[in-house]
C-alpha cells in the first residue's frame, strides 16, 4: 500500500468563486494581511503497491480534476501517517 | 502584415466590408468587436430575414398588449392591474457540451441577467434538455453536469424552477441542447430598456471583475500582437490558449440581483445592459447604438482579475455576473452607495457624448473608434439558399402504419410497459427532485403539472404562467407543423393549468445555415410559426436562434422551442394537473 | 387580529445570499406578528422578540455552508441575545449558521446521496414542548418541503446521545425510503434539533413553505409561527 | 508577500460521502488498485509577511476548518511558482 496526494486547483486564469468569498470574509473579520485565497480540492488515496504513476495521471485527469478548469498534482507520500 | 480576421470567425467580404466602414485597417481590439458583433449568434445575420415575418403577420391588436418586442433583451406583456411580465428562453449548447456543469450553470444566469435588464424582478426559470441517447457513453458525462449545473446555479439564486424538458435522441449525442428559461415580473411603468442617451451620462460597470474566462477565440489575437510588437500590453508572451469556458459564481448573480433591484427602485439608471456573450464589445455597442449620441468608454478603467489583459481580451471577455448602467451624473454617488451596500464592484468606465462614434480608450490610446450601429445593428444579412431535402418525401412516406400493433393483452401490456419506462417518457423526477421549486413562496404550479404557475406578488391574486414545447422528431418530418405543434401543445399546456395564453416566445435550434437544407427547416418552422401565432391571437415577443448544432456534418432534429405566457386573474382558480385525485371523478376526453 | 399578536415582533435576518427571507417573513405576518428585517452588517436587532435565520445560499454555501455567515456582525448580537434567552430559529441554511456558530452543537453536512433534494417530506415532532413546537400535539406528523444539497445532520456519539436523552432532538424524518424517510444519512434521522431549554431550534426542511396549501405542499408548518408567537404572548 | 498552504481533511471517523463516491467509480471504472479515498479541501493563501502563525491558525481553527468534524495543518510554502 501507498499513500498518494493529489491537489486539484482552478486554473489560474479561471475564477474561483469560493477563494473570492473566502477573502472578503477574511476582510470583514478584521484580517487584512490577506491578499489572495483560492480554494482547491485535497486527495488522500491509499493504493496498492502495483498502481503505476501513469494510472494516477490517468484518474486524476479524467476522474479527480476537470481538465477544462482544473490543473492538479499528484505526489507519493512517504508511507507513515496521514497528512493532518 | 495580415490580420487573423478568419481565425476569429470572419468571412473575407465581411473584413473587407470593416476596413470599409472604418476607411482603414481595423485595431485587434475593433476586429475582436466586429467579429464577435458579426457572429451568427450576436448577429442572427442568417435568420433575420426569415424573422421579419413575425413582424408581417402580427397585428397591431396582437401588439397591444406589448411593451417590449422583439429586438430588446426580452419581450415584455402588459397583464392588467398595473404588472407586466417579461420571459425568454436562451440557448447555451456548446458551452455545456464542452463542460457540463459550468454551461448550464452559466446559461441559467445568462438569461436571469437578461430578464433583469428589463427592469423586472426575476421570478422562475425553466429548462428544455436535449441529450443524446440514454445509454450512450458521452450522455453519462453530459446529463448529470448539466442537470446539476442548472440547479447549482438556479437554486443558489433563490428562482424556484416551475417546468421544462427532457428529450433523448441520437442527433443530440455530440451536440446536446441546454435551452434555459426565466419569468420576471415588474410594475408596467418601471420598465427598463437598454439604451445609452444624454450626453455626459454616465457608464457604469458594476458586478464582478473582468478576467481571461471565456476568451477563447480571441487569443489568436494575444499571439499575434506579440510577434507584431512585444508591449501591446498582453501579460506573458506564452500565454498559453485561453479557455472558451465561463465559471459561474450564483452567488455574485443573486447579489446583484437584489443590487440591481435596488438601483431599479431607487430610480438611479437611464438604461441598462446585461453582459452575456460578447461581454462589454455587446454592451458598450448595443447600449451606444440605441442611445441618441455616441459614446466614450475608458477601458483602464474596467476593474481586472487578470493582470496584463489586453484591449482585446478585456472587450471579448465573457465574465459573468456583470451589468453596464447609463446613470445621470447626479445620480452616481447613490448608485454606488447601493453598490458598496451589496458589496458589488462598481466602477464609472465611460461617458455618453454626442460624437456619434463609440471611442474607447486605453491608457490614453484610441483602440476602438467606430459608428456603434455597425457594430451592433447592420450587421451583414445573408439570404442564404433554402432546399427542401430530397430525402423529405421517403422520410414523410415511411409511415407508423408499417408498425406492428399490439394485439393481445400481453402484447399491450408489454407496450405500455416499454413506453412508461423508456427514457423519453418516464418520470422526470430524477430532474426535478434537485430543482428548488419553492422557494420565494408563490409557486402555484410547477412539477408534475402541464405548466408552471407562479403568483405575481404577494398582494395580488393574479399569476403568470409558462409552458414551453418541442417535439423535434416531428419537426424533422414537417418542420412547418411542427413548429405549430409545439406552439399549439404550449398554449395547451398553459389552458390546461386554468391560465389564458397571452404570448409566446421561442429558442430556435437547428443545424448549419450553410447546408440550404437546415435554412428549408429554419424558414419553414418560422413561417409555421407566426402562422400559428395569428390564427391563435397571441405575438411572439422574442426569441433565440442557435445555429450550428450539429456533430460533424450531421445536423440535430430541428428543435424550435415554443414557450407561451400565460396569465390568471386568480390564481386559487387554478387547475392541478393528474386524475385520481379524489375518488368518483370523471374522466372527460376533449376534442378529436 | 388582537393587538398584542400585532405587537409581536420577530426579526428575518438576511445575508448575501439568503433566500427564503421573504417566505419566511410572510409566514410570521401570515400571524398576524411583524416581521422585522435584519441585515447582516448590522449589530442592531431593533428589539425584536425572536430572530429566525432563514433558508438560503448564504455566501454561496462556499467553504461551508453557513461557515462564512456565522461570523457576520449581526451573528455577533444573536449570539449575545441568545445568551439572555432570545428566541432563535434556523431554517435550512439558518441550521448550518446556527451550528457553525456554536448555538448548536454538530454540523450539517453534504448529503449522502451528494446531490440537492427537493421533495416534500413527512416529519415528526419529536418534542412539543419547545417554544417553536408546542402548538403540535404530541406525536404530530407533517409534510413540508425539504430542499437541500447539505442536510447531513453530523455530531459525536457523546452529543448524540446528550440530544436524544434531553429530548433535544425536535424533528425526525420519517416515512418509507426512497421517496421518504431520511433523505440525507442524517445521524438518527435527525431533521431539526433545539438546545437545553428549547429556545434555539433548528430544522432543514421548511416549515415557512408549507403554510399555505396553494403554493405548498400543506400548511403544516404553520404551527411553529403560531407557537412562538403564543410564547411571547404568555410572557 | 508569503504564500500558505492549509489542507483541510474530514476527521476520519466522519463518512466522507464524496471519497465513497469517488472510490465506488474508480472500481467500476476497472481501477481496482484503490483501496481508500478521502476528500479535502486545499487552500493557497497569499498573506503579508506581517500575519503570524498564530493569526493563521486561528484563520485555519475558526473559518476554513470546522474542528467539530475537521482536522488541517498549514504550511508555509517556499515564495517561488504556483503548486500546480
Ligand atoms: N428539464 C426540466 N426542468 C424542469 N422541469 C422539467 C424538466 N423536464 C420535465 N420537467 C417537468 O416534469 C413534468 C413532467 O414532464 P414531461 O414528462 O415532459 O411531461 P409531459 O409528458 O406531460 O409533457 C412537467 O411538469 C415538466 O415541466
Amino acid at each position: 500500500m501507498a499513500r498518494v496526494e493529489v491537489v486539484v486547483v482552478i486554473k489560474s486564469e479561471i475564477l474561483d468563486p469560493q477563494g473570492k468569498a473566502i477573502l472578503g470574509a477574511l476582510g470583514r473579520t478584521g484580517h487584512p494581511g490577506f491578499a489572495q485565497v483560492r480554494q482547491g480540492k485535497h486527495f488522500d488515496l491509499e493504493v496498492d503497491d502495483s498502481v503505476t504513476d501513469a494510472e494516477l495521471e490517468e484518474i486524476a485527469s479524467t476522474l479527480l480534476a476537470n481538465p477544462v478548469i482544473e490543473e492538479w498534482q499528484i505526489r507519493r507520500l512517504p508511507d507513515a501517517a496521514p497528512s493532518a | 502584415m495580415v490580420q487573423p480576421y478568419r481565425e476569429l470567425g470572419l468571412k473575407d467580404d465581411e473584413y473587407v466590408a470593416i476596413r470599409e466602414i472604418l476607411g482603414r485597417r481595423p485595431t485587434d481590439a475593433e476586429l475582436a468587436m466586429y467579429s464577435v458583433m458579426w457572429s451568427e449568434h450576436c448577429s442572427y445575420k442568417s435568420s433575420k430575414v426569415h424573422l421579419a415575418y413575425f413582424g408581417k403577420t402580427t397585428t397591431p391588436e396582437m401588439r397591444s398588449k406589448m411593451l417590449a418586442g422583439i429586438g430588446e433583451n426580452a419581450g415584455v406583456v402588459d397583464i392588467g392591474d398595473g404588472w407586466a411580465v417579461t420571459f425568454k428562453v436562451e440557448s447555451h449548447n456548446h458551452p455545456s457540451y464542452v463542460e457540463p456543469y459550468q454551461g448550464a450553470a452559466t446559461g441559467v444566469g445568462g438569461i436571469v441577467r437578461d430578464i433583469l435588464a428589463m427592469g423586472a424582478r426575476p421570478v422562475a426559470v425553466m429548462d428544455q434538455l436535449r441529450f443524446g441517447p440514454a445509454d450512450a457513453a458521452d450522455t453519462a458525462r453530459v446529463v448529470p453536469g448539466i442537470v446539476s449545473g442548472v440547479g447549482g446555479y438556479g437554486n443558489s439564486l433563490g428562482l424556484p424552477n416551475i417546468g421544462g424538458e427532457v428529450f433523448f435522441d441520437a442527433s443530440f449525442a455530440g451536440n446536446p441542447l441546454v435551452n434555459a428559461g426565466c419569468i420576471g415580473v415588474l410594475r408596467s411603468a418601471d420598465m427598463h430598456t437598454a439604451h445609452a442617451s444624454g450626453a455626459g451620462n454616465k457608464v457604469i460597470l458594476y458586478g464582478s471583475r473582468t478576467g481571461l474566462d471565456g476568451i477563447g477565440g480571441v487569443s489568436v489575437l494575444a499571439s499575434d500582437t506579440f510577434s507584431d510588437d512585444g508591449n501591446a500590453g498582453a501579460g506573458s508572451n506564452s500565454r498559453r490558449k485561453l479557455p472558451s469556458v465561463q465559471v459561474g459564481d450564483p452567488f455574485a448573480e443573486k447579489v446583484l440581483i437584489e443590487c440591481t433591484l435596488e438601483i431599479f427602485a431607487a430610480n438611479l439608471v437611464v438604461g441598462i445592459q446585461d453582459l452575456g456573450g460578447a461581454g462589454l464589445s455587446c454592451a458598450t455597442s448595443e447600449l451606444a447604438a440605441a442611445g441618441d449620441g455616441g459614446m466614450h468608454i475608458w477601458l483602464d478603467q474596467v476593474p481586472l482579475r487578470a493582470t496584463g489583459m489586453s484591449p482585446a481580451e478585456i472587450l471579448s471577455s465573457e465574465s459573468q455576473e456583470r451589468m453596464c448602467a447609463v446613470v445621470t451624473p447626479d445620480k452616481v454617488e447613490a448608485f454606488l452607495q447601493v453598490c458598496k451596500k451589496w458589496e458589488v464592484q462598481a466602477d464609472v468606465i465611460g461617458e455618453v457624448t454626442d460624437t456619434q462614434r463609440l471611442i474607447i480608450t486605453f491608457n490614453d490610446e484610441v483602440v476602438v473608434d467606430v459608428p456603434p450601429r455597425t457594430v451592433a445593428h447592420d450587421g451583414p444579412v445573408y439570404n442564404r439558399p433554402i432546399q427542401r431535402p430530397e430525402f423529405q418525401d421517403a422520410l414523410q412516406a415511411n409511415t407508423p402504419d408499417s408498425l406492428k400493433r399490439p394485439e393481445t393483452l400481453e402484447e399491450l401490456r408489454d407496450t405500455v410497459f416499454a413506453m412508461i419506462s423508456s427514457p423519453n417518457l418516464c418520470s422526470r423526477a430524477w430532474v426535478t427532485d434537485q430543482y428548488d421549486r419553492y422557494v420565494r413562496g408563490n409557486t402555484v404550479l410547477a412539477q408534475p403539472s402541464d405548466s408552471g404557475l407562479i403568483r405575481v406578488s404577494d398582494d395580488s391574486h393574479l399569476g403568470v404562467s409558462m409552458a414551453t414545447d418541442c417535439n423535434s422528431r416531428f419537426t424533422m418530418l414537417d418542420p412547418y407543423h411542427g413548429a405549430q405543434l409545439a406552439l399549439a401543445e404550449a398554449y395547451r399546456n398553459v389552458v390546461t393549468g386554468g391560465a389564458t395564453p397571452k404570448a409566446v416566445t421561442d429558442c430556435l435550434n437547428f443545424g448549419s445555415p450553410e447546408d440550404p437544407g437546415v435554412m428549408w427547416q429554419l424558414s419553414e418552422a418560422i413561417h409555421g410559426l407566426a402562422d400559428g401565432c395569428a390564427v391563435l391571437g397571441i405575438p411572439v415577443t422574442g426569441g433565440n436562434v442557435s445555429l450550428y448544432n450539429q456533430t460533424g456534418g450531421t445536423a440535430i432534429l430541428p428543435s424550435p422551442v415554443i414557450g407561451v405566457l400565460g396569465v390568471i386573474d386568480d390564481v386559487r382558480r387554478r387547475t392541478i394537473t393528474g386524475i385520481g385525485q379524489e375518488a368518483g371523478e370523471t374522466l372527460i376526453l376533449l376534442g378529436e | 387580529m388582537s393587538s398584542a399578536v400585532a405587537g409581536a415582533r420577530i426579526g428575518v435576518i438576511t445575508f448575501p445570499g439568503t433566500l427564503d427571507d421573504v417566505d419566511a417573513a410572510r409566514a410570521v405576518r401570515f400571524t398576524g406578528a411583524e416581521a422585522v428585517a435584519l441585515w447582516h452588517a448590522d449589530d442592531d436587532l431593533q428589539g425584536v422578540d425572536a430572530v429566525i435565520v432563514p433558508g438560503g445560499f448564504s455566501y454561496g454555501d462556499y467553504l461551508r455552508a453557513g461557515a462564512i455567515s456565522a461570523h457576520a456582525t449581526v451573528m455577533r448580537a444573536v449570539i449575545d441575545a441568545a445568551a439572555k434567552g432570545l428566541p432563535v430559529l434556523g431554517i435550512c441554511n439558518g441550521f448550518q449558521i446556527l451550528t457553525e456558530a456554536g448555538l448548536l452543537p454538530g454540523v450539517v453536512m453534504r448529503n449522502s446521496g451528494l446531490k440537492f433534494k427537493c421533495r416534500d417530506q413527512w416529519l415528526r415532532v419529536e418534542n412539543t414542548d419547545t417554544v417553536w413546537t408546542s402548538r403540535y400535539q404530541a406525536g404530530s406528523e407533517i409534510l413540508v418541503p425539504l430542499k437541500n444539497a447539505e442536510g447531513r445532520y453530523v455530531a459525536h456519539a457523546d452529543t448524540l446521545a446528550e440530544l436524544e436523552g434531553e429530548g433535544r432532538v425536535l424533528f425526525r424524518y420519517i416515512g418509507e425510503s426512497p421517496r421518504q424517510g431520511n433523505p440525507n444519512g442524517s445521524l438518527n434521522d435527525i431533521a431539526g434539533i433545539c438546545s437545553a431549554d428549547g429556545r434555539i431550534a433548528a430544522l432543514m426542511p421548511h416549515p415557512e413553505h408549507a403554510i399555505d396549501p396553494l403554493t405548498g405542499p400543506t400548511d403544516d408548518g404553520l404551527g411553529m409561527f403560531f407557537s412562538i408567537i403564543d410564547s411571547l404572548l404568555k410572557v
